[in-house]
């Protein structure tokens, strides 16, 4: 199978640690990752006033490349899903929108929405399966006893993300129960960590952080996986010693046993 | 109503709307005083069944400018399968009138159920302001 | 009520919110976790709006607080969405004067040497948030 | 030629004060055939009614429009006054120009026009009109009532009173629904089973009442006062006549732990059960599913210990056909899914709803009626109720509603609470408190006033099992606060919706249904008991959200509809039907398949075809089962079948017309 | 040679009794126009021809030579069978009073004014039904599966076209009928008692060429009435004088009732309900929904 790749921001800078974990984890699920050549930032956050077009188009641009050869279009951030998502609902589903942007881009085949965006833990239950998946796991991570963060991005709003149920999601624990561990469902994993607001009102942030991983390690986990930078970040901010706070990546290319092989692929540096 | 160029223009549209939903959509519209332009005249058949794709044709040569069928929704017929069958018959007859080269926005099947007054005088308002923006209907017409 | 001026009708457009259908059930304001640190409550943004009170709601402190979690538009039975009418009321604001003092790129590269771990999304984020 | 009588209604200023009647008359009398035009500003008054029976008499009118209200509205009103004289009913036609013209326009010229359009097709029509004469079709006096709560069997009872043999419906093993449930009811607190049980007794008695439990509608035939209808009754694997009723059987079961459906999944039940102690009937039924006879072959303690011998494992299912009538649909409400309602935290055991609740506070339910967290079995110390559940919430997982219950019930379950035990603290969240009704708002007072409940306007927005305790994020509206707080136990007022069977059983009786499953009546206001298929009654709450005494009223308002259909002896039929003209028909059959009613059969036929004689196979019309759709009509290619009352000449008079 | 056998086969039948008449088609007045002809006696049958001119579908005489006593022996054509299954289908004919020799058909040739071939008849480019759907007895070399142009090109050609240039062509088409009524005879699904269009209860029975519209009219009304029944025999479109392209309408109610409702041929079988006399709840889509995408 393969898809278009859109890292997003994050991950090709300071995280590309996990960027890499993540490619070299599909190859083995036999995903390939294309990179979507020439993409900008989606801007982290969905614009969500309907009057403006302009913060639209980064994500209309790469949605139109991924349509144009036909693939879904995969990112592995929460923000990027979300933005990109949504723009494409807006492209789909809203007239003014799809119209305003299709006239400002001058191109010779209108967007109307048709690329399917997924974050990877979606191409992984629906191109793969969590029964399949299973099957690939080298190093099954018995015993162990994680908790997924959702945050917010991808759950909300459910109309338009169709992530999982937006109250009681659970394809997490699922790809968490694939890999041999134990997943851990806590009522906190849907509450927001405090978003960009971290930038400046740090304490806030924490208080925040604090409160979910409380009810995580009140609920048994011993590690929190999360599908978003900025929530990885956040979560980050409060050091907690028995709970540890990783990438989804990392889990899976850890359950899937895979190695090392350069300096340049094993560099933990980001998350650890 | 939307600015029109062609301003003097007076749709005229016919209406054929189910006794048992759509007409007691249209009374509901009344009784809940929705309005909607005076250009849709309803011919009350007792199931959209019974439309008949003469009748819209026969609009359209004694001059209207746009047809608009009305039913009750699938599931709800009171005859309890007659919508289905015109649904068939008016998707097919509508496709037929499009490659005719009738513009498909002259033509319009909607379900309105008597419980919706509020649909059938928006879906009134939309389908005038569709034929007025279309203008008059002369390619059925028949001018002699 | 509902008073219509030349900043609600923007709102309006903007967020593609119907302030009527609101029952003020209050689920807003109970699923917020930013309630506290707001002045304006999300049940309130839409009274503002009804009121036609959009200077009042630009010019409070919640439009900063609002995370957009989305929780409130998750669970808003009348389909209102609180956080789009507030990001409208943001939109507003920066439009007008936009936060610059807030953060500049300038700032950047100090931020990064304080915590070389800030993301870029947090980054972009605050510049969408904040800067026209 | 006709001469045609056209009368034109002001409605006082209804009609009037948008369309200008003058003009309207003054160009009726210039339409081809009219000669007679009148107004009145009260068409269907007795003066008015008068009028047009006078010229009709005078003028000697052969055919009549009247420029008025709906048809929906005063058809029957004028049909009737023309069918007092001479001329026969379905001469008359009438011009909607009340709400289709003059209450949805605004411009009196726009609306005068169409006022002038809508008169003349309908004296184009009348000109095709012909006399119609209605027929004549037996009525089966017998009724057949599809659900055994409150709903069905006071409706049942009444109309056995009347001395009409009544068969109800159950789906469950016992009648009794959704009230037999119940602990106490409002605003009185009297004991729910106290005031039904003695109702379902004498319902058990009643010499013309048939109930057949654990059954479903099968398939329905005919039509109002000739249904045929067949019942399945599942097979029970208990026989009916020879089970005492002992109970010995329940008691030697081995499978103990299927929840129980009775007790909301609080309480367990055995594999072979009665629903509760007052069932009725008093007949256990083997659930095949968790039966180990059913399941493995082994087992069959029931069968060892029963010493009447009923237990029957090669039991099948019974088809009873019978002919009806009229049938009553009173198949009642449940509690919706709350499986999408994760904030709520229902997947908690300590998260209920008020039906569940009901259970728990009922002396014969799981807990004995003792009130505790199922967690931990631990007495609360508070307790929260969240109300409009689901109930006016526009989210696909939710009802636009209001569930119109739970204010009250939730009143009496914080009263029952309180009263039960005063130390408990009692919050409830509240987005309105609805309170119509006898004493109601009495009631939900003294919830406040005499038991200190709290109530708090506001929602909640999110639950959390803690394991020991629940905890609730909340919002007090009226103080502006948000509320973070620990709870012992929640109980959630449930929207409520129509069961899922009823959207097949109407299909089967082609009733009407609205976009939330309620049955649909034939008039909100004036016919708020009927289908709007003839002979097709609807009871309790499968019309809407009803509360027990609602539902009573209602049903005895049924049944006196009812009977009044089955004490009649004929029925008359609507003659607006499919019409053939033998010559045309070539005897294709595409009629007979799409005919709804199986109204239709073909025929070898004699046809006398210019003079000759000639036997055809040509489409015959049973016009007791026609129900005049005309979907036979646009099938044939030909013209050969027609529609009277809506023939292809009027309704294309009627496009001509309106296209002038 | 095939209608050779035809005729020995015919005669044998005659002069057993196993049928009173047999229906074929006899030389005309050019060697390029044969014409439908009933055969009542051996020596009739010395006139039998069949070539690649017997274009004629023989299966809608059978609606009249069946109502009489005996039994009709007919030669049928592997499309041709479509229309007697069609029939069958409608109780017009009766299949007892029928026997049915299939014979093979290499296609038919397309005469011009001056009687000269002119290439295949159009609904023989296109033709997909090679094999018979009914038949007593088969006659003849199994056919060689011609690869025919997509029948639907024409149509799709069509759909392509703006709404105006879409009316300027039929405008064009219809205008040029005058009404001689040969399409409703040939066509086996034009089997009504008396044509709606000479009916008086529509107020539609219509006088020659009054008006575009009345052309318009009877085509689309005619295409409409036979939808779902027609087998796209082609005869409309081969008997028309004025060579209008008739069978444009009716596949475009076939293509779409396929694209619709499914797959579906009439007269493939005679029990499959016609796709305007069914129904699917669930998948029938609305109109609105499939007004020409894009």
């Amino acid at each position: 199978m393969v898809f278009s790749y859109y890292p997003g921001c994050t991950l090709k800078t300071q995280a590309k640690e996990l960027d890499r974990l993540a490619r070299n984890s599909a190859k083995v699920l036999g995903i390939i990752l294309e990179e979507v050549e020439d993409w900008q930032c989606c801007g982290a956050v969905y614009p969500l006033g309907t009057d403006e077009i302009a913060t639209k188009l980064a994500s209309v641009r790469v949605l139109k490349e991924a349509a144009k050869k036909g693939q879904p279009l995969v990112t592995l951030c929460a923000a990027c899903t979300h933005v990109i998502k949504r723009v494409n609902d807006d492209m789909k589903n809203n007239g003014d929108i799809r119209r305003k942007v299709n006239k400002y881009m001058e191109e010779e085949a209108d967007y109307k929405g048709e690329t399917e965006v997924l974050h990877l833990i979606e191409v992984i239950n629906k191109y793969i399966g969590f029964d399949k998946l299973k099957e690939y796991v080298k190093n099954p991570l018995t015993g162990r006893k994680i908790g997924a963060y959702y945050g917010c991005m991808l759950l909300r709003p459910s109309s338009v993300m169709a992530f999982d149920d937006p109250e009681n999601p659970t394809i997490f624990e699922k790809f968490i129960k694939a890999l041999g561990a134990d997943p851990v469902i806590y009522p906190y994993r849907n509450e927001c960590c405090g978003g960009y607001i971290s930038l400046k009102e740090k304490d806030r942030v924490k208080e925040m952080v604090a409160t979910i991983k409380e009810n995580a390690k009140h609920n048994g986990a011993e590690q929190l996986i999360t599908a978003c930078p900025l929530c990885l970040y956040n979560l980050k901010q409060i050091s907690c010693r028995d709970l540890n706070i990783d990438y989804l990546t990392e889990i899976l290319a850890e359950a899937l046993g895979i190695t090392y092989n350069s300096e340049e692929e094993v560099s933990y540096a980001y998350s650890k | 109503m939307p600015l029109n160029p062609n301003s003097s223009f007076t749709p005229l549209i016919v209406a054929f709307c189910c006794n048992w939903c759509s007409y007691a959509g249209a009374d509901l519209a009344g009784t809940s005083r929705l309005n909607y332009p005076a250009q849709i005249k309803i011919i009350k058949v007792p199931c959209s069944c019974r439309i008949d794709p003469m009748f819209v044709l026969r609009a359209f040569q004694k001059g209207a400018d746009g047809v608009i069928l009305c039913g009750c929704h699938p599931g709800d017929c009171h005859y309890s399968t007659g919508n289905y069958y015109a649904r068939r018959r008016i998707t097919l007859f509508f496709s037929m009138l499009e490659y005719l080269g009738i513009e498909k926005e002259r033509t319009h099947l909607e379900w309105v159920s008597a419980a919706e007054g509020n649909k059938f005088a928006s879906t009134m308002r939309k389908f005038t302001e569709q034929i007025h923006a279309l203008g008059k209907n002369e390619r059925l017409e028949d001018i002699r | 009520m509902h008073i219509q001026n030349d900043y609600a009708d923007q709102i309006r457009l903007i967020s593609g919110s119907q302030d009527l259908k609101c029952m003020k059930c209050g689920r807003c304001s109970a699923s917020c976790p930013q309630y506290e640190e707001m002045d304006v409550r999300p049940h309130q943004f839409v009274s503002y709006l009804q009121r036609g009170d959009i200077d009042a709601l630009m010019d409070c402190e919640s439009i900063w607080k609002c995370l957009s979690c989305f929780a409130c538009v998750e669970r808003c039975p009348r389909d209102v969405k609180p956080a789009r009418l507030i990001e409208a009321a943001r939109l507003l604001r920066i439009r007008r004067q936009s936060d610059d003092e807030f953060i500049t790129p300038e700032q950047v590269p100090a931020l990064l040497e304080l915590d070389p771990d800030i993301p870029q999304q947090l980054l972009a984020s605050v510049f969408r948030k904040y800067v026209k | 030629m006709q001469k045609i009588g056209v009368f034109v209604c002001h409605c006082g200023t209804n009609i009037a004060g948008t369309v200008n009647i003058d003009e309207v008359v003054e160009n009726a009398k210039h339409e081809p055939g009219v000669k007679y035009v009148a107004e009145y500003p009260y068409m269907c008054s007795e003066a008015g009614q008068s009028m047009v029976q006078k010229a009709i008499d005078e003028h000697d009118l052969s055919g009549i429009v009247i420029s008025a209200c709906s048809p929906r509205m005063h058809e029957t009103t004028f049909r009737r006054a023309a069918a007092r004289t001479k001329l026969n009913p379905f001469m008359l036609e009438m011009a909607n120009i009340r709400e289709q013209c003059s209450w949805v326009h605004k411009d009196k010229e726009e609306a005068t026009n169409k006022a002038h359009a809508l008169t003349r097709a309908a004296i184009a029509k009348v000109h095709h009109n012909t006399p119609l004469f209605p027929g004549e079709s037996p009525v089966t006096k017998r009724a057949l009532v599809i659900g055994g709560g409150i709903a069905g069997v006071s409706c049942a009872l009444d109309i056995a009173e009347a001395g009409f043999v009544v068969d109800i419906v159950e789906s469950t093993p016992s009648i009794g629904g959704k009230m037999a449930q119940l602990d106490k009811t409002f605003p009185t607190l009297d004991c729910s089973a106290c005031i039904l049980t003695p109702k379902m007794v004498d319902a058990q008695f009643h010499e013309n009442i048939n109930i057949h439990t654990y059954s479903e509608i099968e398939s329905v035939e005919g039509f109002v006062g000739d249904f045929t209808i067949t019942i399945r009754k599942k097979a029970r694997s208990v026989d009916m006549k020879k089970c005492t009723g002992c109970g010995a059987c329940y008691d030697k079961c081995p499978i103990k732990k299927i929840p129980g459906e009775f007790d909301e999944g609080l309480g367990m039940r055995t594999a072979i059960y009665t629903p509760f102690a007052q069932a009725i009937p008093n007949v256990p039924v083997i659930d095949r599913e968790h039966c180990l006879k059913f399941k493995t072959g082994k087992c069959g303690l029931c069968e060892t210990v029963c010493a009447p011998d009923a237990i029957d494992f090669e039991q099948e299912d019974e088809l009873i056909t019978e002919k009806y009538g009229a049938v009553i649909i009173a198949t009642g409400i449940t509690p919706i899914s709350l499986d999408k309602f994760g904030e709520y935290a229902y997947t908690s055991p300590d998260v209920i709803t008020s039906l569940e609740f009901e259970r728990m506070t009922n002396a014969a339910g799981p807990t004995k009626g003792e009130l505790i967290r199922i967690s931990d079995k631990k007495k609360p110390k508070s307790i929260t109720f969240i109300q409009c559940v689901g109930s006016r919430d526009v989210a696909v997982r939710s009802k636009t509603y209001c569930s119109k219950i739970c204010c009250m019930y939730t009143a009496k379950h914080a009263m029952l609470v309180k009263d039960k035990y005063p130390d408990i603290e009692v919050n409830v969240f509240y987005i309105d408190v609805r309170t119509p009704g006898k004493n109601f708002d009495e009631f939900y007072r003294r919830a406040v006033e005499e038991y200190g409940v709290n109530y708090i306007k506001g929602q909640v927005g999110k639950v959390v099992d803690n394991g020991d305790s629940l905890w609730i994020q909340a919002v007090d509206m009226l103080d502006n606060k948000q509320i973070k707080t620990k709870t012992d136990l929640i109980v959630l007022a449930t929207a409520i919706e129509p069961v899922k069977s009823v959207r097949n059983i109407a299909g089967m009786l082609s009733a009407s249904i609205d976009t939330n499953n309620f049955m649909t009546e034939a008039h909100p206001k004036l016919k708020p008991v009927e289908s709007p298929t003839a002979g097709v009654f609807l009871a309790g709450a499968c019309q809407g959200p009803k509360d027990i005494p609602e539902t009573v009223a209602g049903a005895g308002a049924t049944a006196a509809k009812v009977i009044g259909l089955l004490a009649k002896d004929k029925l008359i039929t609507n003659p607006c039907i499919a019409d053939l003209d033998p010559y045309y028909c070539n005897g294709c059959s595409a009629c007979e398949k799409v005919c709804p009613y199986g109204a239709i059969s073909y025929e070898d036929t004699e046809i006398n075809d210019h003079g000759k004689k000639a036997i055809r196979r040509i489409a015959v019309i049973n016009k007791a089962l026609c129900q005049g759709c005309g979907a036979c009509v646009v099938t044939c290619p030909s013209g050969a079948m027609d529609l009277l009352g809506f023939s292809n000449r009027q309704i294309t008079a009627e496009v001509d017309a309106i296209c002038r | 040679m095939i209608q050779k056998q035809m005729q020995e086969r015919a005669k044998q039948m005659l002069s057993l009794g196993e049928v009173t008449c047999v229906l074929g088609w006899k030389k005309g007045d050019f060697s390029t126009n044969p014409q439908p002809a009933v055969f009542e006696s051996e020596k009739d049958l010395e006139d039998l021809v069949y070539d690649k001119y017997c274009a004629a579908n023989l299966s809608k005489y059978l609606v009249e030579l069946t109502k009489k006593e005996g039994k009709v022996l007919v030669f049928l054509k592997p499309c041709d069978t479509y229309s007697f299954n069609q029939l069958l289908k409608e109780n017009l004919i009766k299949k007892e009073r029928s026997y049915i020799i299939g014979i093979g058909c290499e296609g038919n040739m397309q005469v011009d004014d001056d009687m000269q071939e002119i290439g295949l008849l159009e609904k023989c480019q296109t033709c997909t039904k090679t094999a018979h759907m009914v038949f007593d007895e088969l006659i003849g070399e199994e056919l060689t599966v011609r690869q025919g142009d997509d029948p639907f090109e024409g149509v799709l050609n069509l759909e392509q076209m703006s709404s105006d240039e879409r009316y300027g062509f039929w405008r064009e088409e219809l205008s040029k009928c005058i009404r001689c009524n040969a399409c409703r005879n040939v066509c086996p699904a034009c089997n009504c008692r008396k044509c709606v269009f000479d009916n008086n209860k529509y107020d539609t029975a219509q006088k020659v060429n009054a008006s575009s519209f009345e052309e318009q009219m009877f085509h689309i009304i005619r295409a409409y009435h036979v939808a779902g029944r027609c087998t796209d025999c082609g005869e409309c479109s081969r008997v028309c004088p004025q060579l209008i392209d008739l069978h444009l309408l009716n596949r475009k109610f076939i293509k779409d009732i396929n694209e619709f409702y499914g797959e579906f041929q009439a007269g493939a079988d005679t029990d499959t309900p016609s796709p305007l006399t069914d129904f699917n709840i669930d998948t029938d889509p609305e109109p609105g929904s499939v007004h020409k995408r894009g």
